[in-house]
C-alpha cells in the first residue's frame, strides 16, 4: 500500500498546541484519498485538519453531513473502518484514534460521497414524512415489492460476511469504588477514595484523562489544568489498589452494582498483537459507583442546521485545543448560553475570523459577554442563525433578531464556513438511568439531572449539571471520600478544593427551535442521523402520537446509532411545547444499556467456535480416536457414533456397513461400547432406601444388596422424566444411573427433594459420573471375554454374577464394579472403572475379546440394538409421555406414594385414545419407516388429516430381523396389533404402509439375558 | 374513515400535512360499556377491533394503563410463524397467519408483514427427527413446511458456520416460507386506528385498580379515571396478568419472566429471513431499517423489571456468533426486556374463567406477537358468544386440571423452560 | 448481575445458580390426605407477585445448596436469603 | 483369567494434549503463568450425615491431626489437605498414594461419615505466576484479590463455563483448579487461550 505520496497539506492545522504528536505523522486514507494526520488525532480531527467537510450522509434524505461533535454522541460522521473481516460500518469518526495506514470509506451513498443518487429523497422529502410508509405500499404489487427497494436504500454501513480474525475476552474484577469518567470530578473522586486505601477502578472512555479539561483553557491553582491532571494521574498510578482503565467505556449498569465496561485494547492499532484481545469486556462488581460521566452538548434547531460546517461549540473548542485544528476560517457562533462567548473568544485567539456572535437570550449583562465585547467581537443579543446555506459545506447564513414570540426581525446574510452552536448541555444520565434511577428536570440548565436511585449511585460534576470546574472538583473530592468511607475506609484530612480561574456564567435560556423562513424546503433538524425535523414532530403530535414512546417509534427520533444523545431532549421539549405541557410531564424515555454500541463479539468473549460450549470427553476418548471413531456430540459428550477402519472415508454406505457390522457382532459374538456418559449418582445414608422408593415410580425397598433394578422417575405432573438402573452396593449405599442428557437435572432434583421437600430424610447424594469410566460388554461371548480378562479371584459365572447381579472385581489389576445388566438385550455386563484406568481396562477387554471377534461399537449400533429390543430413550420419552403410554403402567407401584403419582389419574392421562408405544414394520418388508413420519389411516386424505400417532425411532435396517423396523406411538395402539396403518412423510412425499407389532423385535422372552 | 393511500399521502404532502387527523381519538371514558377490554397492547386492541368488525359490538372500551402498544407488542422481535405441532395450537396459529396475510389491507394500515421465511436450524439427528415430525404434522394440517438438509441450508444462507470449527454443526433445518416479520408498533397502531374508526373508545393512562362484583359477575372496573360499568370484561394484559387477575380474585398457572431482545446498528441487507439457532436459544432477522433484531432465552427468574442482565446478553450473542461468525464486529445498539406471561405448558390461555362475564387472554410465553390477529379474533368470538371458537377451544384454563396440556416443548410445569 | 448471598459461600453471581422457583409452594406433606386439587395447586398455580417474592435458587456451580431468597421482582433487589427452612424477612 | 495384581499407571485426561514448553506471547521476563497438572492425587469426599458433623470432625482430627475447615476454607496437616466443598461436605486430598479411602471409611463410618472416592473424577491444574490471578479472572466472577480470597481460601464457582473448585494455596499467586475430568481438555485449552497474552509455561 502506498500512502501519502501526494498527501494533502493539513490546511486547517494550527502551527502549535494540542495534544497531538507532531513528530509522529500518520498517513491514512479516506475514500481512497491519501492524507496525513498526527498521533493523538481522531479520524474526525485529522479530516478536519485536512479541510474535509463532508464525511457522511444522513439516513433518510441522504443529505451531506460533516462532523458535528468531538465525542461518542456523533450522529453524522459515520464511516466504514478497515476492511475484510475487520470491516466496521457505522464507526464514529470522532471516536476513531488515528493509526498509521488507517483506511476508512464513506457509507450509505452511491456512487460516491459527493454524488449520491439517493439524495433524490431529499427532493421528495415532503412525501417522506414521519410514518409515510404506514399509509401506503399496501396495494398491488404488495409490500414485498416495495420493501425490497426500501431495504436496499435503508441501512447505513455495509457489514461483511468474512469472519473477524480478532479475539475477544472478558475480565472480571471487584472494587470498593468504581468511578466512571476521567474528567476533573472523576479524577478527584478516584484520588480521595484511593488515598483512603480503597480498591478503586477509574474508567475513561477516551485515550487520556482530563475530560473536558483537554478541550478548554482552564487553570487549577494558577497553572494549566492539564498539569493538575498529570499530577493526579501520577499519584493514582502509584497506588497499588487503584486501577485506571483508559479507552474503556462503562456501557451499562446492571443489578447490584455490576457495571459492564468495554476496553478497546487494540482499536487504536492497525491490528491487535498476537494473543492479545482486540476488546476486553469488563464485569466490574463495585461496592460504590460514582458517575462522573460529564454532559453532552445540544445543537440548536434552525434552518439548515445539518449543513456540513455546523458544529457544536464545545466540539469546536475540542478541535482547537486538543487537536490544534481550526474547523473553519470564518465562523459564526450562536448559543443560548455563555459557551458561545467562550467559543468565540477561543476561535478569535486561534486566528479564526469570527464574523458574528449571536446570543439567543434577551439582552443582559454577563461577564462572558463583556469579555467578548471587550475583545472586539461583534455580539448580537436576542438573535440567532435562522438559515444556513451550502450543500457540501456552509458558505454563509442568515442571521436575525428574535422577537421572542416566534417571529424574526430583519435577516442579514453573513458569509462563513463554520457555525458553532450551543443549545446548552445535558448531563449524561444514561448509567444512572440503567439502574432505575429517576431523572429530574432542572429548569436552570434545561436538562434532566439524576434524581433518586435505588443502587446508591452518586453522580458528580457535569453529570449532575454542575458545569463549573470548581464545583466538579469539590463534588468529586466529596463523593470519593464518602464512597471510601461507606466501604469502611478511614478518611484523612479533606484537601482544599483546588482554585480555578472561572468566570461567572449567566443563566442559560432554553430555546428549542429557532423560528425561521416559512419556506417549506428549509428543514430544521432535531435528530440529524435519522432526519427527524420539527415538522415531523408536529405531524406526530397532530396524529395523536403524543407520548414520548409513541413519538420515538413514529418518527424514529433517537433511534439512530447515536441513540439520540444530541436530540432526545430537544425532541421531547418540542413535543411538550406542542402539548402545552411542561417537559417533565411529557417525560423522557428510559435509557437502556449499552450507552454506546458494543460489538457482538465483545459480549461473546472467548465463547467462540468450539469453545462456544465445553465438550466432554470420556476416559477412553483417545483410544476411540486412534481406532477410527467418528464422534458425535450427545449432551456435551463426544461419543463414538461408529468406527471406521483406517483409510476408509466417511460415506453413507460405509457408515451403514460399519453400523451393521457392529450390530451383528453384538448379536452373534461380542461387542464393547463406551457408556461413561450415563449419569452416576452415589446415594448413601440410613434413609436411602426410603428416598429411592419415593423418587422412583416402581418399588425399591425390597432391592437386595448386590442387585440392580431398572427404575423410572416421573415429574411432579405425572409425565415420565428419566430412567436408569440403580444398584444396591451396601445396606445404606446405592448407585443410581441416569440418562446422559438428564444426569445433571436428576442430581439437582434429588438434592431438591432432600434439602427442601424431605429434609427429614438423612441421605447424601454425589455425582460420581466422572470418577467411573463405564463400558458395556455385550453378546453371547461376553462372559467368556470377561472371564478371560478378569483377574484371579473375580468370578463371573452365572452363579457368581447372575442377571442383575452386582459385584466388585478386578481387571488388569484395576479394581472394578461389574453389573450384569444389558441395554442391547444380549448377555451383557457393565464394567465401571476408576477413570484414569478406563483405557487400561478397555484395552484388556479388547485383548481378551480378540479370539472371540470382539468389536467396539458406537451410538448408531446401540440405537439399533435398543430399537430391536423396544427399549425407550428420549426419542420416545419426549416430555409428554406417561408410563402407560410406553407400556410400563404396571411397573408403577400401587403400594406407595412416589413423585408424580398424584397426577396419574387425570382424565387426559387415562384416555383410552392416547397413543401407545408400538412396533412398526413395513408391509412390503423393505421400505424404511423414517422417524418423524406421522401415522394416519389413509395417505390420500386431503388436509387437515386426522393424525393417529407418529414414528419416534427408526432403524433403517435391523440386521437381526433383516428388514427395517421402527418404534412409534399409535392411538389405541395396543388394540391394533396386526393391523396396518400408513406412516406418511409429506415433507419428502413418502408414505409407507406399516404393520403394527409388539414393540420388541428380538428375543421378547429375554432368554438371552439369562444364559 | 380517512383512507390511507398513496393518493391521500400526495394530497396531504401538497398541503403541508396539515390535514391529517388523529390516528385514534382520545375520548373520555363513558359510564358503561358493553365490553371492556383491559390492556391496550396488540391483543387487547385486536380484540376490540374484531368485536366491532366481526360481532357488531361497538360499545367497547380498551383500557390502557400507559400508552397503547407500550408493552410486549412494542418490545419483541417481530417474528410471525405458524410452525406448531400440537392440535391445540396448530390451527389457531395458522388462522392467525392467514389473518396476517391480509392485515394491512384489512386495517388500511401498512403493518409491513413480510413473508421472508422462518428457518429453524437443526444440529443433531434427533433434532432433525423432531423437525420432521413437526413439519410433517404441519403439512398434514395444511400448513406449509419444508425440511432442508445441510446443503439446502447452505444454498439459502451460505455464510452460516459450516466449518469444522462449528461447535454444533448444521444438519439441516425446518423452513416455513410463509413465516416472516411485521412492523410491531404498526400492528398496535393499525388495530387501534381500525377499532377507533368502528367506534371503540381507546382510553390511555387509565389503570385498572379493582373489580366491582355482584355475586359471580363483574359489574364495573375501578380505574384511575373512575369506575366504569361493563357488560363483559376481557383481560389481555400479558406480563401483568397475575396482578390484574388477583384483583378479580383469580390465581393462575402463570409466572412473569423477563425476555431480552436486541437491535444492532443499521446495516445494508445482510440477513434475508428469520433464522433460529437450534443448539441454543437464538433468533435473528433484519428490520427494514437495517437493524439486526435478535433475541434469545429468558433471564430465568421471575421478573417484572423490563430489565435484563448481562450474562444472558453475553450468552445470546455467543449463540449468534456460533451460528453467524461474521457478525462479530456488528455492534449492538439497544436492548430491552419484555415481561413474558410464562404458562405452565408453554401455550396460551384464551378462556372463560370461574367468573361469569370475565374472559382471560394470557400465558403467551415468547409467542404472543405472531398471535396478535388470531388472538383478537378468537378472543372477540369467545367474549361475544360466551363460548370459545374452534381454534381456541383447547386453550382453556382447566386443561391443567384435566391433563389436556398443550406442551409443544415437552418441558412440563416449569414455566422458565418453555 | 444479581448478587445472591449464599448462606454458605457468601455473595455470588446469580449466574452460578439455577433458579428453582416459588418458595411459598409447599408440597403436600401427607400424600394420602392430599386431594387432586391440592396437587393441582402445588404443581401449576403461582401467586407470581410484583414485589417481594420468596423463591429458591440452587447453587449449582457452587456448594449445591438450595438457598431461599426473598427478592423484589420489580427491582431484582435481594431483600434476604437463608436456608430452605428459614423464615425470611426483608432486611436479612 | 488374568494374573495382574497391581494397577497400571493412571492415565491423565490431558495425556494427549499436554505439550510442555512455552506458549503464547513471551515477553523478556519470560512466561508469567505456569501451568502444571497435579497427577496421581488421591481425593476422597467426606460427608457428615445429619447431626454428625462434630463426631466426624473429631474422628478426622484424632486420626490426621487435621481440623475440618469451615465454609470457603482449606486446612493442611502433613500431606493431607482438607477443602470445604459444601454444607457438611469436604474433600480430603493427598499426593501420597495411600490408603486414605479405607482409612476414612473405617474412621468415620461409625460416627456418620459418608465416604466417596473422587480421585479419578477431577483433573487438578496448578496455576501460578504473576498473572495467574488475571488469567483466572478472565472467567470467574469470584473476587480473587488477597483481601477477599486469602491463602487457604477455597471456592466452588464457575470457570470457563465449568463448575470448578479454586483452592488458593500458599504464596501470593498459586491456585489449584479442580474440574470434572471429562472437561479437562476444555479447561486446559481455555487457560492457554486466556493466559496467552502473558505467556504460559506448561510444566
Amino acid at each position: 500500500m502506498i500512502f501519502g505520496r501526494v498527501a494533502i497539506e493539513q490546511s486547517h492545522r494550527l502551527p502549535t498546541g494540542g495534544e497531538i504528536d507532531r513528530l509522529a505523522p500518520l498517513p491514512f486514507r479516506f475514500d481512497g484519498k491519501a492524507y496525513r494526520g498526527y498521533a493523538g488525532d481522531t479520524l474526525a480531527s485529522a479530516l478536519l485538519a485536512n479541510g474535509v467537510t463532508v464525511v457522511g450522509r444522513s439516513f433518510k434524505y441522504h443529505r451531506p453531513r460533516g462532523v458535528l461533535s468531538a465525542g461518542p454522541e456523533e450522529p453524522n460522521a459515520l464511516v466504514e473502518l478497515r476492511g475484510g473481516g475487520r470491516k466496521e460500518p457505522n464507526s464514529r469518526a470522532t471516536m476513531i484514534e488515528l493509526f498509521a495506514g488507517l483506511e476508512a470509506t464513506s457509507q450509505h451513498r452511491w456512487p460516491s460521497l459527493a454524488l449520491d443518487i439517493m439524495e433524490l429523497n431529499d427532493l421528495a422529502s415532503r412525501f417522506l414524512v414521519a410514518g409515510f410508509y404506514y399509509k401506503t405500499f399496501m396495494g398491488f404489487p404488495g409490500w414485498r415489492f416495495y420493501e425490497k427497494r426500501i431495504r436496499a436504500a435503508a441501512g447505513m454501513g455495509s457489514g461483511t460476511v468474512e469472519w473477524d480474525p480478532d479475539r475477544y475476552e472478558h475480565m472480571n474484577t471487584h472494587c470498593d469504588v468504581l468511578v466512571a469518567g476521567g474528567g476533573p470530578s472523576g479524577l478527584a473522586a478516584a484520588l480521595m477514595a484511593g488515598r483512603a486505601g480503597a480498591r478503586v477502578i477509574l474508567v475513561e472512555e477516551t485515550d487520556g484523562l482530563g475530560g473536558r479539561l483537554r478541550s478548554e483553557r482552564e487553570t487549577i491553582d494558577d497553572k494549566p489544568a492539564m498539569g493538575w491532571v498529570a499530577k493526579t494521574r501520577a499519584e493514582l498510578a502509584d497506588m497499588d489498589e487503584v486501577r485506571v482503565l483508559t479507552r474503556t467505556t462503562a456501557f451499562g449498569c446492571y443489578d447490584d452494582n455490576m457495571v459492564g465496561a468495554l476496553e478497546r485494547v487494540a482499536d487504536h492499532l492497525a491490528a491487535p498483537p498476537e494473543h492479545m484481545a482486540r476488546q476486553r469486556l469488563w464485569h466490574i462488581r463495585a461496592g460504590r459507583v460514582i458517575l462522573a460521566t460529564g454532559a453532552i452538548e445540544r445543537p440548536l434547531v434552525f434552518g439548515g442546521n445539518d449543513r456540513p460546517g455546523v458544529m457544536l461549540a464545545g466540539a469546536v473548542r475540542s478541535y482547537l485545543h486538543r487537536f490544534a485544528v481550526t474547523p473553519g476560517k470564518r465562523a459564526v457562533v450562536v448559543a443560548n448560553n455563555d459557551d458561545g462567548y467562550r467559543t468565540a473568544l477561543d476561535l478569535a485567539r486561534a486566528g479564526v475570523e469570527v464574523m458574528q456572535v449571536l446570543d439567543t437570550r434577551p439582552a443582559g449583562a454577563g461577564a462572558w459577554r463583556e469579555r467578548a465585547v471587550a475583545a472586539g467581537l461583534d455580539v448580537m443579543q436576542r438573535a440567532a442563525v435562522v438559515n444556513a446555506y451550502g450543500r457540501m459545506g456552509v458558505v454563509g447564513c442568515d442571521v436575525a433578531t428574535l422577537d421572542g414570540h416566534g417571529g424574526v426581525g430583519d435577516t442579514r446574510y453573513v458569509p462563513c464556513d463554520l457555525i458553532a452552536a450551543s443549545g446548552g448541555w445535558s448531563p449524561s444520565v444514561h448509567l444512572h438511568s440503567h439502574g432505575d434511577g429517576k431523572a429530574d428536570w432542572d429548569d436552570g440548565i434545561a436538562a434532566f439531572v439524576p434524581g433518586a436511585n435505588r443502587l446508591g449511585h452518586v453522580s458528580v460534576g457535569a453529570a449532575r449539571g454542575r458545569f463549573g470546574l470548581a464545583e466538579a472538583l469539590s463534588d468529586g473530592l466529596k463523593a470519593g471520600a464518602e464512597a471510601a468511607k461507606a466501604c469502611g475506609f478511614a478518611i484523612g484530612a479533606h484537601p482544599d478544593t483546588p482554585i480555578t480561574d472561572e468566570i461567572a456564567t449567566a443563566p442559560l435560556k432554553a430555546i428549542w427551535s429557532i423560528p425561521g423562513p416559512t419556506d417549506r424546503t428549509v428543514k430544521r433538524f432535531v435528530d440529524l442521523q435519522d432526519d427527524v425535523t420539527i415538522d415531523d414532530i408536529a405531524l406526530a403530535h397532530r396524529e395523536g402520537f403524543v407520548s414520548v414512546e409513541h413519538l420515538k417509534r413514529y418518527t424514529t427520533l433517537g433511534m439512530g446509532t447515536d441513540q439520540g444523545k444530541t436530540s432526545n431532549i430537544t425532541g421531547h421539549a418540542l413535543l411538550a411545547e406542542a402539548r402545552g405541557q411542561p417537559i417533565p410531564t411529557v417525560g423522557t424515555t428510559r435509557f437502556r444499556p449499552p450507552y454506546t454500541p458494543v460489538a457482538m463479539a465483545a459480549f461473546a468473549g472467548a465463547e467462540r467456535g468450539l469453545h462456544f460450549s465445553p465438550v466432554r470427553r470420556s476416559a477412553m476418548h483417545d483410544w476411540h480416536a486412534e481406532h477410527g471413531a467418528v464422534f458425535v456430540e450427545a449432551g456435551a459428550w463426544l461419543r463414538p457414533q461408529y468406527y471406521l477402519r483406517p483409510g476408509v472415508t466417511k460415506a453413507k454406505a460405509v457408515m451403514d456397513r460399519a453400523i451393521e457390522t457392529e450390530v451383528r457382532a453384538v448379536r452373534s459374538k461380542v461387542g464393547l461400547v463406551d457408556v461413561s456418559t450415563l449419569g452416576k449418582i452415589d446415594i448413601q445414608g440410613p434413609d436411602a432406601a426410603e428416598f429411592l422408593n419415593r423418587v422412583y415410580a416402581n418399588g425399591f425397598k425390597a432391592l437386595p444388596v448386590g442387585k440392580a433394578r431398572y427404575g423410572l422417575m416421573l415429574r411432579e405432573d405425572g409425565i415420565v422424566d428419566d430412567d436408569g438402573t440403580t444398584s444396591r452396593l451396601g445396606d445404606t449405599h446405592y448407585l443410581m444411573t441416569t440418562t446422559t442428557a438428564h444426569a445433571a437435572k436428576v442430581l439437582a432434583d434429588l438434592e431438591w427433594y432432600l434439602q427442601v421437600v424431605w429434609p427429614d430424610l438423612d441421605v447424601r447424594v454425589t455425582s460420581v459420573t466422572e470418577q467411573w469410566a463405564a463400558m458395556a460388554l455385550a453378546g453371547p461371548k461376553a462372559r467368556e471375554v470377561l472371564a478371560a480378562a478378569a483377574d484371579h479371584g473375580t468370578a463371573v459365572s452365572n452363579d457368581a454374577l447372575p442377571y442383575l447381579g452386582v459385584i466388585n472385581g478386578s481387571i488388569a489389576g484395576v479394581p472394578v464394579r461389574l453389573f450384569r445388566i444389558s441395554f442391547s438385550g444380549e448377555l451383557g455386563y457393565e464394567v465401571n472403572v476408576p477413570a484414569d484406568w478406563g483405557t487400561s481396562v478397555w484395552e484388556a477387554l479388547i485383548a481378551a475379546g480378540e479370539p472371540h471377534g470382539i468389536t467396539p461399537y458406537g451410538m448408531e449400533a446401540m440405537g439399533i440394538l435398543r430399537i430391536e429390543k423396544g427399549h425407550v430413550t428420549h426419542a420416545e420419552l419426549d416430555g409428554r409421555i406417561t408410563l402407560d403410554d410406553v407400556g410400563m403402567g404396571r411397573m408403577a407401584s400401587s403400594k406407595k406414594w412416589f413423585v408424580g403419582r398424584g397426577m396419574l389419574d387425570k382424565p387426559a392421562f387415562i384416555d383410552p385414545e392416547r397413543p401407545k408405544l408400538v412396533g412398526l414394520v413395513p408391509v412390503d418388508g423393505k421400505t424404511r419407516i423414517p422417524a418423524g413420519a406421522i401415522l394416519v389411516a389413509d395417505p390420500a386424505t386431503p388436509p387437515p388429516v386426522p393424525k393417529l400417532g407418529h414414528v419416534a425411532s427408526s432403524a433403517y435396517l435391523s440386521p437381526t430381523v433383516g428388514h427395517p423396523i421402527a418404534l412409534g406411538f399409535l392411538a389405541r395402539g395396543r388394540d391394533r396389533l396386526g393391523e396396518t396403518v400408513w406412516a406418511v412423510f409429506p415433507l419428502r412425499n413418502l408414505s409407507v404402509q406399516v404393520k403394527v407389532v409388539e414393540p420388541c423385535f428380538v428375543d421378547p422372552e429375554g432368554s438371552r439375558l439369562h444364559v | 374513515m380517512a383512507e390511507y393511500s398513496v393518493f391521500s399521502l400526495i394530497r396531504n404532502a401538497l398541503g403541508g400535512h396539515k390535514d391529517w387527523i388523529r390516528a385514534w381519538r382520545d375520548p373520555e371514558p363513558k359510564k358503561h360499556y358493553d365490553v371492556i377490554v383491559i390492556g391496550g397492547g396488540g391483543h387487547g386492541l385486536a380484540t376490540a377491533y374484531y368485536l366491532a368488525r366481526n360481532h357488531g359490538i361497538t360499545n367497547v372500551a380498551v383500557l390502557e394503563k400507559g400508552w397503547i402498544g407500550g408493552g410486549n407488542v412494542g418490545r419483541n422481535t417481530t417474528i410471525v410463524r405458524s410452525n406448531y405441532m400440537l392440535d391445540g395450537n396448530a390451527h389457531f396459529y395458522e388462522h392467525s397467519l392467514k389473518l396476517w396475510e391480509g392485515l394491512s389491507r384489512d386495517l388500511n394500515y401498512n403493518v409491513m408483514f413480510s413473508q421472508r421465511g422462518v428457518l429453524n436450524l437443526g444440529h443433531s439427528d434427533g433434532q432433525m427427527d423432531a423437525y420432521a415430525r413437526r413439519g410433517n404434522t404441519m403439512r398434514l394440517n395444511g400448513v406449509d413446511a419444508e425440511l432442508l438438509d445441510r446443503k439446502d441450508v447452505q444454498r439459502l444462507y451460505p455464510h452460516l458456520d459450516f466449518s469444522a470449527a462449528a461447535r454444533f454443526p448444521i444438519y439441516g433445518g425446518l423452513l416455513q416460507a410463509r413465516g416472516g416479520t411485521a412492523r410491531h408498533d404498526a400492528v398496535a397502531w393499525g388495530f387501534a386506528r381500525g377499532a377507533d374508526r368502528l367506534g371503540v373508545d381507546i382510553i390511555q393512562n387509565c389503570e385498572v385498580t379493582g373489580f366491582e362484583r355482584d355475586g359471580n359477575r363483574v359489574t364495573g372496573i375501578q380505574t384511575t379515571r373512575g369506575t366504569i360499568g361493563c357488560g363483559r370484561v376481557g383481560m389481555a394484559v400479558a406480563g401483568n396478568t397475575s396482578r390484574v387477575a388477583a384483583m378479580a380474585g383469580l390465581r393462575l398457572p402463570i409466572e412473569s419472566h423477563v425476555l431480552q431482545a436486541f437491535v444492532s446498528e443499521p446495516l445494508k441487507p445482510l440477513v434475508d429471513g428469520v433464522i433460529t439457532y437450534g443448539a441454543g436459544h437464538f433468533y435473528i432477522s433484519q428490520s427494514d431499517k437495517g437493524g439486526l433484531v435478535l433475541g434469545g432465552d429468558l433471564d430465568f427468574y421471575n421478573s417484572y423489571a423490563q430489565r435484563g442482565n448481562l450474562p444472558t446478553v453475553e450468552h445470546v450473542m455467543a449463540c449468534g456468533l456460533a451460528m453467524m461468525p461474521y457478525l462479530g464486529r456488528v455492534r449492538i445498539l439497544r436492548g430491552w426486556g419484555g415481561l413474558m406471561d410464562m404458562s405452565m405448558d408453554g401455550s396460551p390461555i384464551i378462556s372463560k374463567t370461574p367468573i361469569d362475564n370475565l374472559y382471560l387472554n394470557a400465558g403467551w410465553c415468547y409467542g404472543g406477537f405472531k398471535a396478535t390477529p388470531g388472538s383478537g379474533y378468537v378472543f372477540a368470538h369467545t367474549i361475544a358468544n360466551d363460548t370459545p371458537h374452534d381454534f381456541n377451544k383447547a386453550m382453556t384454563l382447566d386443561r391443567f386440571a384435566t391433563g389436556h396440556l398443550i406442551d409443544e416443548g415437552g418441558k412440563g410445569p416449569t414455566p422458565k423452560l418453555h | 448481575m444479581i448478587r445472591i448471598p449464599c448462606p454458605h459461600c457468601g455473595p455470588r453471581d446469580h449466574a452460578e445458580f439455577s433458579y428453582a422457583g416459588d418458595a411459598t409452594k409447599i408440597r403436600p406433606a401427607d400424600p394420602d390426605a392430599a386431594t387432586a386439587a391440592d396437587w393441582h395447586d402445588y404443581v401449576y398455580f403461582r401467586d407470581n407477585p410484583r414485589g417481594p417474592h420468596m423463591e429458591y435458587w440452587h447453587h449449582t456451580q457452587g456448594c449445591r445448596a438450595y438457598v431461599k431468597v426473598l427478592r423484589d421482582t420489580s427491582t431484582h433487589e435481594v431483600l434476604a436469603a437463608g436456608m430452605p427452612g428459614d423464615t425470611l424477612e426483608a432486611g436479612r | 483369567m488374568s494374573e495382574s495384581t497391581t494397577p497400571p499407571p493412571r492415565r491423565s485426561a490431558l495425556a494427549n494434549v499436554w505439550h510442555p514448553g512455552d506458549h503464547g506471547r513471551i515477553g523478556f521476563t519470560g512466561p508469567q503463568v505456569t501451568l502444571r497438572e497435579r497427577r496421581d492425587i488421591t481425593a476422597i469426599q467426606l460427608d457428615a450425615q445429619r447431626g454428625t458433623t462434630d463426631g466426624v470432625g473429631k474422628a478426622v482430627a484424632a486420626a490426621f491431626g487435621l481440623g475440618l475447615p469451615g465454609p470457603g476454607r482449606a486446612t493442611t496437616t502433613g500431606d493431607v489437605r482438607a477443602l470445604w466443598l459444601g454444607p457438611d461436605r469436604w474433600l480430603l486430598q493427598t499426593a501420597t498414594p495411600a490408603d486414605l479411602e479405607p482409612r476414612l471409611r473405617s474412621l468415620t463410618e461409625g460416627v456418620g461419615g459418608v465416604v466417596v472416592d473422587q480421585s479419578h473424577g477431577r483433573t487438578i491444574l496448578r496455576i501460578e505466576g504473576a498473572k495467574a490471578r488475571d488469567t483466572l479472572a478472565k472467567s470467574t466472577g469470584i473476587d480473587l484479590h488477597p483481601r477477599a480470597f486469602a491463602e487457604n481460601a477455597v471456592a466452588q464457582t464457575s470457570l470457563f463455563q465449568l463448575a470448578v473448585t479454586i483452592d488458593r494455596r500458599r504464596g501470593t499467586s498459586i491456585f489449584d483448579v479442580h474440574a470434572m475430568r471429562g472437561f479437562a481438555v476444555h479447561l486446559y485449552e481455555a487457560l492457554l487461550d486466556a493466559g496467552g497474552e502473558y505467556g504460559v509455561r506448561l510444566v
